[in-house]
């Protein structure tokens, strides 16, 4: 809670700061400030908040997501300075609606009530509408933050639908009655089916389950890409944790179990299949967040039906997944934009060309990133696919996973074929710009994804 | 100790290559060094070895998942370990006459590679297994796609991708028989050997764990990456694929197929057969008339693994152990084709065979050295090819006559396409062109190659009493079954 | 013990040490002192094997070198096997070995790679002497397939000109088919016995019951491994081309010694084949149509070694026509006084070669009788005695095989006749075409150097009166050849000859009586014949036919050849360039273009994402409410 | 107040159920429907009104003020939304020219 | 009072599809306060007088006007809108046709409300605000973080910035698929 409300006044003060210009120092204070936040969600591991009752709790897995998200943040803030050296003006309010957004983030994944889901999503959501159009002479950064504004909004207006369904049921929107309710209510029942569905739905769009993906690669593409690496990390983390967090209060029917396989299976797919064509870096990240998106849904799939002490293997694997999957997807975006400079501004994979031959070290962290995110043993990202393997197998999806073998297949290639990149010589001579702070923070991703690979139960979770 | 200085060695070696980034003779000096160590050590294994099974490390890794970092090996893996050991230095060596390019950075990732084979014949934990399985496909993957010949890139990445396909399937097959283990949960070897899965699962996990071998070796009709990735890459990169990398198929073979899933491999057993022998026929009448030599020797090998298969499958004493015992022997044959065909290559400008013959007046050592080597690929008595044939027949005779009809054939088909290609190569009216016959350095390459050929081929026993004990345990468990 | 044991390593480590010590030195010998230094250790082998001969009491001497492979139950030592079988055929192969070892000095003296010759013909003799050695089939099985690559590298000797290297190729290959039987034939034997080694084999076998299936399939395969080796129909095509090689080593490997590894390992066998008459009546009759084919195809063949060829392919019939009625013995001696006489005849012609400069086409020979005068008389003792002219050596050989033959079955009897007939024309044909009449080339003819008639007088001299060594006993003979044999090989002592001295003395006489007549129908023929013959499309069809060799080559080319080749071929072009490749490529092109058109739903527009949305949305609670 | 109460006992649930449903379902139709965005908005809106009936409908059915709650908090949401989103649009309209739905495909593939 | 009722639904659903078949935006506004106001109705007939109140402060006073204001601005009046092709305009009313059915369906088999628990003053101020600041004041204090960040976001978006360097100008914008 005193997190919370930290990062809350941490982003006024942010504000505050820009209002007085001083744009060296909204970094740095951000920073600390979140490292703060951190230290007070750490520390705060079991303390019980009366004044949250009935709406928040901070459990062990909530805390995790907390840290896993600010943590992230504070990668994506290092990167800020550099990004936004050119940047005159709203530089302030970029970091502070990341802020709050990293808020509604928290709220995602410590609600147990509906109406803070909904809050918290919104929260999550409103400064991200704003912040994808922050290039504000761009109309492809317009474009991308109206499309996802609308689309945004209409996953919203399907799970209010959801959650006054399931208010019809119970008379309540804590989780705990609804999980309730569902336990007295054993026979099928289809207002409550719906109802679940459509919160569900609406938690898909967020993490990009098919057929609600098709904001990801247009608003990822649009965006700048400070503000993708932030979706495509801190984002995906808390709209996974709040999926988790609904799924693992309520359980899932078996009837819902069957269509969210569906899903999973569209969303491996279309994420993967569509990926092999990208040639543009960002949309092809873009469609690798669908195809990880799947397999992450794959993992909640597995909490469904009330598995008795299942759930935290699953949050856990979910954090695991969603934290490493951040850390690689931060790095890579980080030397994407280091590329794209070097480029005059292109976006398709062929920038990477001839990083190998002028920085050998900055091409061996892309390629372990690279290879974290294909899930090639010894980096987090196999870990990570591993643990859905384990868990799908162990509850018995084999079939669906067998499909998620053949698509992570699929992934392997075109990761590969942006790895094959870094090797390959340029045409002409390109100079690499690399600020030192971008160098620490690639470098640190890299060694986090390794090291998180080799000692896999580091997190202690 | 040991066994951590096998991985060790090589991975110490290469990092130190990719830093300092030395001349390249230095660089293939140092490597030369490193697997002449690693070549030492696996010697004094082999001297030392008392015919029992060692565990050297059991650490606990991520206990929840059965993940343990167990490394040890039985007759069966000193055999592999024997295997890269004695051909990592003459992989290495073959950079000396026949350079593919940056030397430090493809020395580093040879050694990459054999560090990771290490890892593959030692881990005794199923995840362990996997995951040097493949880390070893990442530095040749680099080597292909960097040094390879005409479209290596589309090539290559076909090449990661179905292995990869067969890994996923193994890791799948791993985590599931894992999850079947009484928990906590093992994924060693020990563990899931005890495991005693319903027959009908066990006939699909068969496939699922088959899947992975099959390509690697390949067995037909999972091989279609093999002749083009072979006929591609550079000289160094099809030594380790074909020599080593290939015997990784058999290797889990005994490992997986025969512990984990022995109902399944029962149930299986004459299908496979029938494609591995199809495959092997298949590929030696296609040998015959391939006008590109290294694509000769691949389909050449996909026939020998093809019988090694099936002979394996057999499952009786004779097939496994001429099975086991072959690997090594292919093993060496395939680096000494391979190089002689790099030879061929560096002297003519390329693999068509259309622009070889006529050169024997000018290369008469060569001609004896490729002799020899012919002798070995038609499986000479006293060459080492020989033993491990007539052992793989017995047992396929024990199985069925009829089976061991169509393996015997494979004799008649590889002295036709071996005695075609050495006559195509070398044979015919004096063409005018200036080679030069093998040099010091290139027989310093191939004599030691040659005389193990000899030595194992008169003293097979050298290689088969590391596997004699462990066949048998395997057979036990298997009459246990019935 | 120790020094027999000493003795039997000495044997075949002789030649090999030759082996090396020329093949390495290969570049510093000359022909005189590579050829001398291989003659020598052959020769010494032979006297080598001498010692051990005349040691030798009928006794089994197994020589243990080390254990070759152990696998669970299998145990296969290399081992040498001293008895009377092995010692007949290490005295033969070496005696003729150092003789045309000697004879090759003088014919390979011009040829720049003449160490190499002699480093592979030394190479050879080791081979032969591991296969009659070897104690068990395997390592029998190493001297038979070395003999083999040895015959391929002897063949393709002249490797600059692709027929000959085809020539070893088919030699090879041929061979390999019958090692097919060889080695499964092997597998059975050991899977049966549990053991590889002839003594316990027999031993084992000898309790079985008659016409076992187990028997008559072992024995079966052992023949085709036989007919391989031994140029027996079918996988006879090969000795002919063999021809290609340098004549020495047609005469060594292609006539005297290698060919007749098959009656070798038959006889070795000969416990197996007694408990197997229906593979015996097989062996008999593809002997015996091979006998046949071989003397009907010299007719016409005017290749002076393709005649000869021929005949040892016929003469190997009579070999296993031998085998196949149990007289192994016979057998044996047939091999023996062939050896002696079969080399003399290519040693002869490799003079008459020599002597006129490479030519071998006969229709350019003629008249040579004068100017090759040793040559001519050695020569015709040879003919006579593969003819069949008592008291030479091939009529006793060949006798004893008709005799008993004409006891299994008159018809095979009345066949080989007309193929002793036959026989007779061919040689004689050849005889008087080459050294009668007047000379029709235009090289000049000259004496071969004594080195080389050195050894045809030793071999002729043998060819003579090699008949001694198995006189039957209507000439007051004693078998010994037989007696000697009949304690290492069980089958001999099967064979007895159950014919009254009459009927015996009447076989001889009708043989001889028609061999002479054909002879002098032949000098009716070709005695004094000065023109040549014509071209074969002239002649009938028949006679076409058999010209051209019962068109057996291109049969098996239309069977065989192109076919493997043409399959070869489209396995390529199809199987793997239009079926295996593209089916891997084309998954990954699929997936492709399913992700081209899966990406066209990404098309940018809003409202068509809405729709996506709400539709998907729609059919998931459709698909909820219709599954409930 | 009994009159009120008795009111709404005479018309079923079941009625704002279908009402809400129905709006809710012309708000989506219309959605699809029309290429001016602000329109769209406008159908987002219709949308967050039905739900925002249902909840007062059954806040009143279910004698529980959670309901009604909700719906406030959803207004304030819907006002922060629509700012936000007509924010976007000004900010779009002045990087193009026009507001039709269609002309958004830049980003495509 | 059903047939008020009735009446009530009746304005909602004609100013509703009015909102979506009209052409011109200004009618659509017009339509949709309409049914703005219809839904207070049916507010005030379902005893929530404080949400009806602020729902008509918020929407019709703050919302609409806001939209209408947007419409001025953008001179959206005069802008005639191309229609969508048939086939389209087909799909989405069957979308949302399908959508309601499916949706009627599901409560017609789920329905159990029973008004068993009929409190008549649970939409008085007193009861929200009490409820609001003892149940609900944690999300309320959110809700100050949402309408900081949107006001923040609204800041950011509408006003004109000085010269932006970072962006390139829309036109030479690099990055097309290829």
């Amino acid at each position: 809670m005193s997190a919370l409300v930290l990062i809350s006044v941490l982003g006024v003060a942010v504000l505050y700061l820009g209002i007085f210009g001083r744009k060296v120092i909204l970094a740095p204070v951000a920073i600390i400030g979140l490292l703060a936040a951190i230290a007070l969600l750490a520390s705060g591991w079991h303390i019980h908040h009366p004044l949250l009752e009935g709406m928040l709790r901070f459990d062990r897995l909530a805390t995790g997501f907390g840290i896993g998200m600010a943590a992230i943040t504070v990668l994506v803030f290092l990167f800020g300075p550099d990004y936004y050296a050119r940047k005159e003006w709203h530089v302030a309010e970029q970091y502070a609606l990341m802020l709050f957004s990293l808020v509604g983030g928290l709220l995602m994944a410590s609600y147990t009530n509906l109406l803070m889901l909904f809050l918290g999503y919104e929260v999550l959501s409103i400064p991200l509408y704003v912040l994808a159009g922050g290039k504000k002479r761009s109309l492809r950064s317009s474009e991308a933050s109206l499309k996802y504004f609308l689309l945004g909004s209409f996953a919203t207006a399907f799970m209010l639908m959801g959650i006054a369904l399931l208010y019809s049921l119970t008379g309540s929107f804590d989780t705990g009655k609804l999980a309730a309710y569902m336990a007295a209510h054993a026979a099928p029942n289809m207002m409550l089916n719906f109802g679940l569905l459509f919160v569900v739905l609406g938690l898909a769009f967020k993490a990009g389950i098919v057929p609600f993906h098709f904001w990801k690669p247009d608003v990822y593409q649009g965006a700048p890409t400070l503000v993708t690496t932030f979706m495509a990390t801190v984002v995906l983390m808390a709209a996974i944790a709040g999926f988790y967090r609904f799924i693992d209060a309520t359980g899932m029917p078996h009837a819902l179990a069957t269509v969210l396989a569906l899903l999973v299976l569209a969303t491996l797919l279309v994420g993967n299949v569509i990926a092999l064509r990208q040639t543009n870096f960002k949309r092809l990240m873009a469609y690798s967040s669908i195809s990880h998106s799947g397999f992450l849904l794959l993992a909640l799939l597995t909490d469904t039906g009330f598995a008795e002490g299942h759930g935290a293997a699953v949050g856990g694997t979910l954090l695991y997944y969603t934290f490493t999957y951040s850390l690689a997807t931060t790095g890579l975006f980080i030397l994407f934009t280091i590329a794209k400079r070097a480029n005059q501004g292109a976006e398709h994979n062929g920038i990477f060309k001839g990083l190998w031959h002028a920085q050998p070290w900055l091409a061996l962290c892309a390629l372990a990133l690279l290879l974290s995110l294909a899930g090639i043993p010894l980096t987090a990202g196999f870990i990570a696919k591993y643990q859905v393997f384990l868990l799908a197998i162990g509850a018995g999806w084999l079939k669906v996973m067998l499909f998620g073998v053949l698509m992570a297949l699929l992934g392997i290639y075109y990761y590969i074929m942006v790895a094959r990149e870094l090797f390959a010589p340029a045409e002409q001579p390109v100079t690499f710009a690399v600020a030192p702070l971008n160098w620490a923070v690639v470098t640190l991703c890299t060694l986090a994804v390794l090291a998180l690979g080799v000692w896999p139960h580091l997190p202690g979770l | 100790m040991a066994l951590l200085a096998l991985v060790l060695i090589p991975l110490i070696a290469a990092s130190l290559l990719l830093a300092m980034r030395p001349a390249a003779a230095t660089a293939r000096g140092l490597a030369l060094v490193s697997t002449l160590l690693t070549l030492a050590v696996v010697l004094w294994l082999w001297y030392t070895w008392a015919g029992t099974a060692v565990t050297a490390y059991s650490l606990d890794w991520v206990p929840a998942w059965g993940m343990r970092f167990t490394i040890g090996y039985g007759g069966i893996g000193l055999l592999m370990l024997v295997l890269t050991g004695v051909l990592f230095p003459f992989i290495i060596g073959t950079g000396y006459k026949q350079p593919v390019g940056d030397a430090a950075l493809v020395n580093a990732l040879l050694l990459y590679s054999q560090a990771a084979l290490f890892g593959v014949f030692m881990a005794q934990n199923a995840f362990l297994f996997y995951i040097f399985f493949e880390l070893s496909l990442i530095p040749i993957f680099f080597l292909l796609l960097r040094w390879g010949g005409e479209h290596k890139r589309a090539i290559t990445i076909r090449f990661f991708l179905y292995t990869l396909l067969g890994g996923l399937a193994l890791l799948f097959s791993i985590a599931y028989a894992t999850l079947q283990t009484p928990a906590p949960h093992s994924a060693d070897f020990s563990a899931l050997a005890a495991l005693q899965l319903p027959a009908a699962t066990q006939q699909w996990l068969f496939w699922t764990l088959f899947l992975a071998f099959a390509i690697k070796m390949p067995i037909f009709p999972f091989h279609s990456w093999q002749p083009e990735t072979y006929t591609m890459a550079p000289t160094q990169g099809t030594m380790v694929l074909s020599a080593i990398m290939g015997k990784m198929g058999i290797y889990g073979i005994v490992v997986f197929l025969f512990t984990i899933v022995p109902i399944g491999t029962a149930y299986w057993q004459h299908l496979v057969i029938g494609l591995s022998l199809f495959g092997a026929v298949y590929a030696a009448v296609i040998a015959f008339r391939q006008d590109d030599f290294k694509r000769l020797v691949a389909y050449s090998s996909m026939s020998h693994l093809g019988l090694m298969c099936a002979a394996l499958f057999t499952w009786n004493a004779y097939g496994i152990s001429g099975g086991l015992y072959q690997t090594f022997a292919h093993g060496v044959l395939m680096v000494c084709l391979f190089y002689i065909a790099g030879m061929m290559e560096q002297r003519v400008g390329g693999n068509d065979l259309a622009r070889m013959g006529g050169l024997k007046t000018r290369m008469p050592r060569f001609a004896l050295l490729f002799m020899l080597i012919v002798g070995n690929a038609i499986s000479m008595p006293l060459t080492q090819s020989f033993p491990g044939e007539w052992l793989m027949f017995n047992g396929l005779w024990q199985l069925n006559p009829w089976i061991a009809l169509a393996g015997v054939v494979l004799i008649v088909l590889g002295a036709i396409y071996m005695l075609y290609v050495y006559q195509r190569v070398l044979l015919g009216p004096d063409r005018d062109v200036a080679v030069a016959d093998a040099d010091g350095e290139e027989h310093f390459m191939l004599v030691p190659l040659i005389a193990i050929i000899f030595l194992v081929g008169l003293f097979p026993n050298l290689v088969l009493q590391l596997v004699d004990a462990p066949v048998q345990q395997l057979l036990n468990t298997f009459t246990s079954l019935h | 013990m120790v020094r027999t044991d000493l003795l039997a390593m000495l044997v075949p480590a002789m030649p090999l040490l030759g082996t090396l010590i020329i093949g390495f030195g290969r570049r510093k010998f000359t022909a005189n002192t590579a050829g001398g230094l291989a003659t020598v250790l052959v020769a010494l082998s032979f006297v080598l094997t001498l010692v051990l001969f005349l040691g030798h009491h009928g006794e089994r001497h197994i020589v243990h070198l080390f254990n070759w492979i152990t696998v669970g139950e299998m145990q296969i030592p290399f081992t040498f096997q001293i008895d009377a079988l092995s010692l007949w055929m290490m005295l033969f192969i070496t005696g003729v070995a150092a003789l045309i070892h000697g004879y090759s000095i003088g014919y390979m003296h011009d040829d720049p790679r003449v160490a190499t010759f002699f480093a592979q013909l030394n190479l050879f003799t080791f081979a032969m002497l591991l296969l009659v050695m070897g104690s068990n089939f395997l390592v029998t099985f190493i001297g038979w397939e070395g003999v083999g690559l040895c015959s391929y590298l002897l063949i393709g000797f002249w490797y600059k000109t692709p027929e000959f290297n085809y020539a070893g190729r088919k030699a090879f290959v041929m061979n390999r088919i019958g090692d097919v039987g060889m080695v499964l034939a092997m597998a059975l034997l050991f899977l049966q016995f549990g053991t590889l080694n002839y003594a316990p084999v027999m031993d084992k076998a000898g309790l079985m019951a008659p016409n076992n299936p187990v028997v008559i399939t072992a024995t079966l395969l052992l023949f085709l491994g036989a007919t391989g080796k031994s140029a027996q129909i079918p996988l006879l095509t090969w000795l002919p081309d063999a021809m290609a090689g340098p004549t020495p080593v047609s005469a060594l490997i292609h006539a005297a010694t290698m060919v007749t590894a098959g009656v070798f390992l038959v006889v070795r066998s000969s416990v197996l084949y007694e408990l197997a008459p229906y593979t015996q009546q097989i062996v008999l009759w593809v002997g015996v149509a091979t006998a046949l084919f071989g003397a009907t195809v010299g007719l016409f063949q005017n290749d002076i070694k393709k005649v000869l060829a021929y005949s040892t392919v016929s003469q190997l019939g009579y070999m296993f026509a031998a085998m196949g009625v149990g007289a192994y013995s016979a057998g044996m001696f047939h091999v023996t006084t062939h050896a002696f006489f079969k080399a003399l005849l290519f040693l002869g012609a490799g003079s008459v070669i020599h002597a006129l400069g490479g030519e071998q086409d006969i229709r350019k020979m003629g008249g040579l009788k004068n100017t090759t005068r040793t040559t001519y008389v050695t020569f015709l003792v040879a003919t006579l005695a593969i003819a069949g002219i008592p008291p030479l050596s091939g009529f006793f050989s060949k006798d004893s095989i008709m005799a008993h033959a004409f006891q299994e079955s008159p018809l095979a009897y009345a066949l080989l006749v007309f193929a002793a007939m036959l026989t007779a024309l061919y040689m004689f044909r050849l005889l008087f075409l080459t050294f009668f009449g007047t000379y029709r080339g235009k090289a000049h003819p000259h004496e071969s150097p004594r080195v080389m008639t050195v050894p045809l007088v030793v071999l002729a001299v043998l060819s003579a009166v090699g008949g001694v060594l198995n006189i039957p006993h209507i000439f007051g003979g004693n078998e010994w050849l037989k007696h000697h044999l009949i304690t290492a090989a069980d089958g001999v002592a099967n064979e007895d000859l159950a014919l009254s001295a009459a009927t015996e003395y009447g076989l001889m006489a009708l043989s001889t009586i028609l061999v002479v007549l054909t002879i002098w129908y032949a000098w009716t023929l070709y005695g004094k014949k000065t023109t040549l013959d014509g071209e074969p499309a002239d002649m009938p069809f028949l006679k076409r036919l058999i010209a051209k060799r019962w068109m057996l080559d291109e049969l098996y080319a239309y069977l065989f050849e192109r076919p493997f080749s043409w399959l070869s071929r489209h396995l390529f072009t199809l199987g793997e360039a239009k079926v295996a490749v593209p089916v891997t490529v084309g998954t990954g092109e699929a997936a492709q273009g399913f992700g081209e058109w899966l990406r066209k739903l990404q098309n940018g527009n809003t409202s068509f994402y809405l729709f996506g949305m709400m539709l998907g949305m729609v059919l998931l609670l459709l698909i909820t409410l219709l599954s409930a | 107040m009994e009159n009120v109460i008795t009111a709404i006992r005479v018309v079923p649930l079941g009625h704002y159920f279908f009402l809400c449903f129905l709006l809710f379902a012309i708000g989506m139709a219309g959605a699809l429907l029309r290429r001016n965005i602000l329109i769209v908005i406008m159908c987002l809106e219709l949308m967050l009104n039905s739900v925002n009936l249902l909840l007062v409908a059954l806040s009143a059915f279910l004698g529980d003020t959670g309901g009604q709650v909700f719906v406030f908090f959803i207004m304030l949401v819907a006002a922060a939304e629509v700012t936000v989103g007509l924010a976007i649009l000004v900010q779009l309209k002045r990087n193009t020219d026009g507001v039709d739905i269609n002309q958004l495909n830049r980003l495509k593939w | 009072m059903l047939y008020l009722f009735y009446l009530l639904a009746a304005v909602s659903i004609l100013s509703a599809v009015t909102v979506v078949a009209a052409r011109s935006p200004i009618t659509s506004v017009i339509a949709l306060i309409v049914c703005f106001l219809s839904i207070a109705g049916h507010y005030i007939l379902l005893n929530a007088q404080f949400l009806a109140m602020v729902h008509v402060i918020v929407y019709t006073g703050a919302i609409l006007i806001l939209m209408l204001f947007v419409i001025m601005l953008l001179n959206m009046n005069q802008l005639v809108e191309q229609r969508k092709p048939l086939l389209v305009r087909i799909a989405a009313v069957a979308t949302g046709g399908l959508f309601f059915l499916v949706l009627l369906a599901a409560t017609h088999q789920g329905l159990s409300v029973a008004p068993a628990h009929f409190d008549a003053g649970i939409g008085l101020v007193h009861t929200i605000g009490t409820v609001l600041f003892r149940d609900y004041l944690v999300p309320f204090e959110v809700s100050s973080v949402l309408f900081l960040a949107a006001m923040a976001g609204a800041m950011v978006l509408a006003k004109k910035d000085g010269t932006e360097h970072v962006n390139l100008p829309p036109s030479s914008e690099p990055g097309q698929n290829a």
